[in-house]
């Protein structure tokens, strides 16, 4: 069943919200009252349902299936978390409000902070980034302002390994860093020496995913830091892996200077599609003078701490990252997250994540190739294609295919390092029931592969609600909204 | 633990599979020293009753919009959101799903997306817009970021009555990324002053100008010719939103030349939170497209010639670009944004036009009503919901007190320009359909014994 | 993709539910404490999470497609009443409480009830019922109080039209009546002659159902209603069709004596896959007197009267329906119902409703058959399968049909008077553009039937969950339970 | 009007199709007198908003279980029901969804309600259950009527200290239908008398006999010997559970004979509702399986050989019997099923067992703390989390007093036996897994102050 756009059903004399009539009032719009129809289409509320209730048909998200999407850590969204943000003491406060009426939700935002540096073993974290991106963004400016504090603003150079998340170059490069690249070795690990030879004075940070994004902990870490800051410069870690190792390791303690971490990731807060996310960066002693404005002090009650307030000894918040104080209903999922899991309970979904990889790692190595050795991975295990040579058929063709089998593909040419990546992240959510027939579909699929049975991935996928879509047509003649039908316009004139 | 589906069992059992003896020999990368020994600092495992407990205290310790008479604006509007809308987004296929990365399983995102992106360019009368930013404030940084692409200039003016949180970002961003800023200062009382302000300080490095409407205060600009005098210097029109519900009853940026436009989304289909997750909209001209940052969704058919929707124009994004990436951005408000459309389909034409008239109505009700009382000033000669007023005296100890006698009553000017003495009597005022004539008449009241 | 049952997937040691450790007391259970495991199986949250998700998608609902099934009212459901059923003040409070901490629950009743007797024009309601069926019962020993009171226990017929739904009989005999039949006539309904033919001195009741299962409005009601009362006897009618007429008539208008109302039919409150309805009983001058307990006082405060309780003159309630006061979570649904509509949108409603079913029958009228000529119907049209005569194609036939298309199918050899009836009901909240390919649909599969396409119908549905189920095995050999397989059993051992 | 999809022109458009100038042609077999010429007496349709602060205003008046120390029992039991049961109900396939009638797209319900039917089953320790019943009380009711057929015999023994609305149920239905009913009396101090009293009043006449177990008054029962001694004299014994957790921690009826076995499945899954709806178990031994009320799930197989569901055994039931059917049952608590199911589920055999154990083993700390209060006397032998005590006095007084204290403190034995003077001292006080140190503490103190 098809469903039209709302633009093609909708009429714009039809609402699905009955209001009463406005007051009888002098206009104050004076000559800005629109005088142009919107031209946007309006349904009752249960065309509305149906609408979109059969559009979300169309989708597939963890609680339909498995969703090993590597990197993206796609486990358990617990709806308590979903019943908390909605509490009106949380979901119907104003960012605006004077403080001294929504103590509980600056207490909670307190108690969330306080967590994630207990679970991080660092001082200090800015809260207000809206997501990891938005994190990674305030964590090296937080390192830019450090560095010119110190006057050595001639720090241009941040060293990135190409194994990184394209967000790392992007966000360096958004406020003036040159990116440098380092590589990484055979075993999938930057290593010490590729480091120093890299850090010349005028490097400012380095910024390393860890586990990386191989699915692999970067084994010399301690020593990685340790010579970033005898160079003087800062080391940034991207958190976005941090759910592996949770109550197992702190980046604290390994010499990280500052790391986001993604609440939708790590916490569990919802994918949504694409968002929302929260993306609080932790800082160490060195960079957390710098946490930037609002930010919420603790004492008799709860003070915010807004531009112009007054700030303690040696405070210097490095500006602003967004209106408001942050992704608060991102905070109170998390928080819920980590109250029912408990300190025994994340370092036991750390260690279930990372078991459940291992698991597909070693029940699949047989048939399909380990790019870096079959050695243990973290929460992730990655593949590459050269198990697929001369069998005709792609890593895209092979995620297409899993489609059909009612799975999710997993990330794929990800990271780009590797050959026809395939990164499969299964999560700690997912039972032995759930992996014993994932890695038997895999299997299967793997056989039929090397069986040359070409057919069933050239123009997979076969079951879902499309077919192969042609993306090339979209990026070449983009169509990004809807318009009214030519023949149809000009028949209304 | 109720989250974590193996069982002791299960993980022997896979140890044994993997062939190592422990868990702890899967983490041997981790430096023997780091590892932790025992757990952190944190309480144990709650079951969901006592988080509830905990939780719901640390919740009533808060005052919500709902059990007050509420005035509190300032770029977050408290509106009515129906119950369908909650509901639809709470779905689980929408809820627990990724980025729209493989299409074919994904329309239901991405439909949405390009429902939600046509929405969004009719409201603002522009030609495109994009599948959302995280807010409004960060979609203004953005959209300078872009017009320095666009017109290879990195110099941008702001004016005077932008919203002070939105000016800080924009500086922020602008100072790390070393480019050039006019912030010029606040001006409540004359509003059509800061735009001339604007307009003299346009010069040939000018790549953009930032101007907000209705502004900070409330007032309504006409941008029609400060967008012509810009655009003869070469430089872009950036018109900022913070209350997108006054597109139902004002002239869109789009329609005065607007070269991108920025907005606020929450007041449609998103609650207070308490500052996020809101949803920033962003449109602009065709002709910017290649350099708009975040997410695009675009129409194109499958295999069999069925339409179809997919992410697009990914070339300007960082996980190809890397590096060279129009933003860093990767997430948006993809939830909010289904928020955002399902409320306005629900509205529709009628429904917006109607509800934004009451918004209107409501708001110039309460100003007649505070042009009445003693000592108290209506600054504005126009505006959609909300506006200023000077009280004698300091406004935030006013609202304090009002406070303490159960009206919350809008945001002192104070506390988003601290330093700016001369505000210091003024308070912005914010009135929506939520708003009854009760509430209205304990405004009047509560401000009347707290002066 | 294949759903086990929990029994299959489940094991006892797993749980989704965090429970602290019990007290350590001294047990009070005697000998009574539970010696053998209950044998019963457990999910983690996740696991749960995604099974009944997935159950979900095998369902069909309102909000995912046009639901016609005629005499079930399948209406939208507003989610703002699923929200006004949870608030607490509704959803978390005992039905023992003492009576002053419940006024607004109390209040919330007796509103309801006010606002049934107004749309219906009688002057009491029992509230207590169920359930349709629940609710006829109610009415049913109302009228036999009534004649026992009136020292007329003698009375033992009730009458009841060959088209009635199968609860009328049923509840009759439950209590003791005897059933007669009364035929309909040509054109659809019950005509006076025949009622007054049947009419003996030991005639309790008829029970008529109007509109009537054939949607039709029963014209000779007022005088039906004359005729029984001159007989000494009582008229109970069957609300299901109410929602044909609410606003536009009124059954007390029209003689009725007894009406259940199902809150899930005409206030549409959710049928949630078989329940939980709702059947308040709304009684005329003559019944009155014999609510059931407990029922509502409004005086200074509202009070409960139950056993026990203090009566006042010329109440004489007959008993107790249930344990506590009825179905609250339903009548706080329907209330808002009826809030959200008003005086104004009741009527719209059905009218549009009738309107609706009208649409249908004059745009399929010439290709199907309708058993009593193409006259006006109310909110539902019947057909017969007289147009498909030496098809080959069966009114199941073609119902299973209709669901590869997309739709459920209507009600189907119902009213057992009509041959292969079917019977479809669109209600209000079909939009015309959903009505127009509803018809679109049912023109091509009936023009594909008289073209002889049979294959598309004997063995429909080709694209549901599953194929037609084998019911005769279902009932040969009742298998209504999981039990462990035997091998397994055997291997346990 | 939001829920009506036709515009005007909508329904001129279709009226021309019909072929009549106006709706009302369509009523035209309405009598024309009858017909009403405006509005109903009531209120014009109103918006959310509206609906919300109306409604909201009369939740506010009731006092929630939630918000108090809380000890209300006698049938309705306050527990912890997991956010995710009620998500889960209220997915539109579920939610939106008919009685099963077109198994082939109501897989669904079906599977959910084959899972139910077994954890019915498995609970009370019978062979097969039903697809439930309206609650536990109509359910009762409904058993006795199964007995009677069964037994082709029309008398009921109904033991004293079943819950007195039960017996009013079943009264109520026995006396309208023509049917014999023995009601003994109740007895708190001495449980054991109650069971010698049934088993003394059986006789050749006599279809079946009606225990709860814990009963009324919180006593656990052991049938085992009732059973035979009611079989041996060729009648049925109906066991009735109000609380089903306590299934979780003492012996099952069906280990102990019951040919019958009711209970109120409200404690998982479901609310307090202030009565309803709620959730009635039926289960029996497979013999009986044709003489069962209610609808029946049973397992199949499809065209192609696929297991699946249908609704079986219909030629039991009203539509196709008519006036010979088993009950004129057609609607069941489907959607309270469901629920009962995820929660059970959720729980499991572990999960389950540890509540029970929880509930009993604050009872029981609650009934040692009341035992020092002076003046209070525990009534009960045994009991799992519902007991009743003696009070000094009038316990409706009493409890009334504690309400003002902010405790609601059980039911009055009172309430339920208005007749019974004797009864007017005692007070039946439940105890569930909500019910904190601090409540039991407040407990305590308030009835200390109340006496």
């Amino acid at each position: 069943i098809e469903e039209a756009l709302i633009f093609e059903i909708g009429r714009p004399e039809v609402t699905g919200v009955d209001l009463p009539e406005p007051k009888k009032v002098k206009s104050r719009l004076g000559k800005l009252a629109r005088k142009e129809p919107i031209d946007l289409p309006g349904l009752s509320e249960p065309e509305t349902m149906r609408h979109y209730v059969r559009l979300s048909q169309k989708n597939f998200g963890i609680d339909t299936g498995l969703f090993p999407l590597g990197s993206c850590t796609m486990k358990h969204n617990a709806r308590l978390n979903e019943k908390m943000a909605r509490l009106p003491g949380f979901g119907d406060i104003h960012p605006l409000q004077p403080v001294s009426t929504v103590q509980g939700a600056l207490e909670l935002i307190d108690r969330l902070a306080d967590y994630l540096k207990e679970l991080t073993g660092m001082p200090a974290v800015a809260m207000s980034p809206k997501a990891g991106a938005h994190g990674e963004l305030a964590g090296m400016m937080a390192i830019k302002a450090a560095l010119e504090a110190k006057g050595e603003g001639h720090r241009k150079i941040v060293l990135v390994p190409e194994s990184a998340h394209g967000t790392n170059p992007a966000t360096a490069a958004l406020i003036g860093f040159e990116v440098k690249a380092v590589p990484a070795q055979a075993d999938g690990t930057v290593h010490v020496s590729d480091v120093k030879a890299a850090l010349t004075p005028d490097v400012a940070a380095i910024m390393l995913t860890n586990p990386n994004t191989c699915g692999i902990f970067e084994k010399e870490i301690v020593e990685i830091a340790k010579a970033i800051h005898d160079a003087g410069a800062y080391f940034y870690c991207d958190g976005a892996n941090f759910n592996a190792i949770v109550g197992k390791a702190r980046p604290g303690d390994l010499g990280v200077d500052a790391m986001h971490i993604n609440l939708h990731k790590t916490f569990s807060t919802p994918h949504g599609g694409g968002g929302p996310g929260a993306g609080p960066v932790v800082l160490s002693e060195r960079l957390a003078a710098f946490v930037p404005y609002p930010f919420i002090r603790a004492g008799k009650g709860f003070s915010l701490v807004e531009e112009g307030g007054k700030l303690e000894k040696g405070e210097m918040p490095f500006g602003r990252m967004s209106a408001f104080h942050g992704q608060m209903g991102m905070f109170v999922r998390a928080l819920a997250y980590m109250l029912s899991h408990g300190a025994d309970g994340m370092k036991q979904a750390s260690e279930d994540a990372v078991l459940n990889a291992n698991y597909i790692r070693a029940s699949l190595a047989d048939l399909m190739s380990l790019p870096f050795g079959n050695q243990p991975c973290m929460h992730e295990a990655l593949f590459d294609d050269e198990w697929l040579k001369n069998t005709g058929v792609s890593t895209l063709d092979f995620a297409k295919a899993m489609i059909d089998e009612g799975y999710h593909p997993m990330t794929m040419y990800f990271p780009l390092v590797v050959h026809g990546a395939m990164l499969i992240e299964p999560t700690e959510s997912e039972s032995k029931a759930s992996l014993d027939l994932f890695i038997a579909t895999l299997r299967d699929l793997a056989l039929s592969a090397k069986r040359g049975q070409v057919e069933r991935f050239k123009n997979a996928p076969f079951h879902a609600p499309r077919r192969r879509l042609d993306e090339t047509r979209a990026a070449r003649n983009p169509v990004l909204r809807w318009t009214r039908p030519q023949a149809y316009a000009e028949a209304a004139e | 633990m109720r989250y974590l589906p193996l069982t002791p069992q299960d993980r022997t059992d896979m140890l044994a599979k993997i062939g190592v003896a422990a868990v702890d020999d899967l983490f041997a990368n981790v430096p023997k020293s780091k590892l932790l020994k025992g757990l952190v600092d944190l309480p144990k495992a709650k079951g969901e009753l006592d988080v509830e407990r905990i939780m719901g205290a640390m919740a009533a310790e808060n005052i919500t919009a709902s059990e007050v008479p509420f005035f509190v604006g300032a770029g977050a509007y408290k509106h009515h959101v129906p119950a369908s809308v909650d509901h639809l987004i709470q779905r689980s296929e929408f809820l627990t799903s990724y980025t729209p990365y493989q299409p074919e399983i994904a329309q239901g995102t991405l439909q949405y997306l390009f429902e939600f992106q046509t929405q969004v360019a009719l409201l603002t009368g522009m030609e495109v817009a994009n599948a959302s930013m995280y807010d409004g404030s960060t979609g203004a940084a953005e959209a300078v970021l872009m017009a320095h692409r666009v017109t290879k200039r990195r110099k941008a003016i702001l004016a005077g009555n932008l919203h002070p949180h939105y000016r800080d970002t924009i500086e922020t961003l602008s100072r790390m990324a070393g480019d050039e800023l006019v912030s010029l200062e606040p001006n409540p009382a004359d509003a059509s002053a800061d735009l001339k302000a604007v307009a003299a300080a346009i010069d040939a490095e000018t790549s953009c100008i930032v101007i907000q409407t209705p502004d900070v205060f409330g007032n309504l600009h006409d941008l029609t010719a400060i967008a012509k005098k810009a655009q003869d210097a070469g430089a872009l029109l950036i018109a900022v939103v913070t209350e997108v519900v006054s597109l139902g009853a004002v002239t869109p940026p789009g329609a005065m030349g607007a070269d991108i436009v920025v907005a606020e989304g929450q007041s449609i289909g998103v609650g207070l939170n308490f500052g996020g997750p809101y949803v920033g909209l962003f449109a602009t001209k065709q002709k910017y497209v290649r350099q708009m940052p975040g997410r695009l969704c675009g129409e194109t058919v499958d295999a069999e010639g069925r339409r179809g929707f997919v992410l697009t124009l990914s070339t300007r994004e960082q996980h190809i670009r890397r590096e060279k990436a129009t933003s860093n951005i990767c997430t948006n408000s993809g939830l909010m944004c289904l928020a955002f459309t399902i409320h306005m389909t629900l509205l529709g034409e009628t429904g917006l036009r109607r509800l934004a008239a009451i918004n209107h109505a409501n708001a110039c009700d309460l100003a007649d009503r505070l042009a009445d009382v003693d000592g108290v000033e209506v600054l504005n000669g126009s505006f959609f919901n909300e506006f200023a007023i000077r009280v004698p005296g300091d406004a935030a100890k006013v609202v304090e007190k009002m406070a303490k006698k159960g009206v919350l009553a809008g945001v002192p000017a104070a506390r988003l320009w601290p330093k700016h003495k001369a505000l210091k009597d003024i308070l912005l005022v914010a009135n929506t359909e939520v708003n009854t004539d009760d509430d209205r008449a304990a405004f009047v009241a509560a401000l009347g014994a707290s002066l």
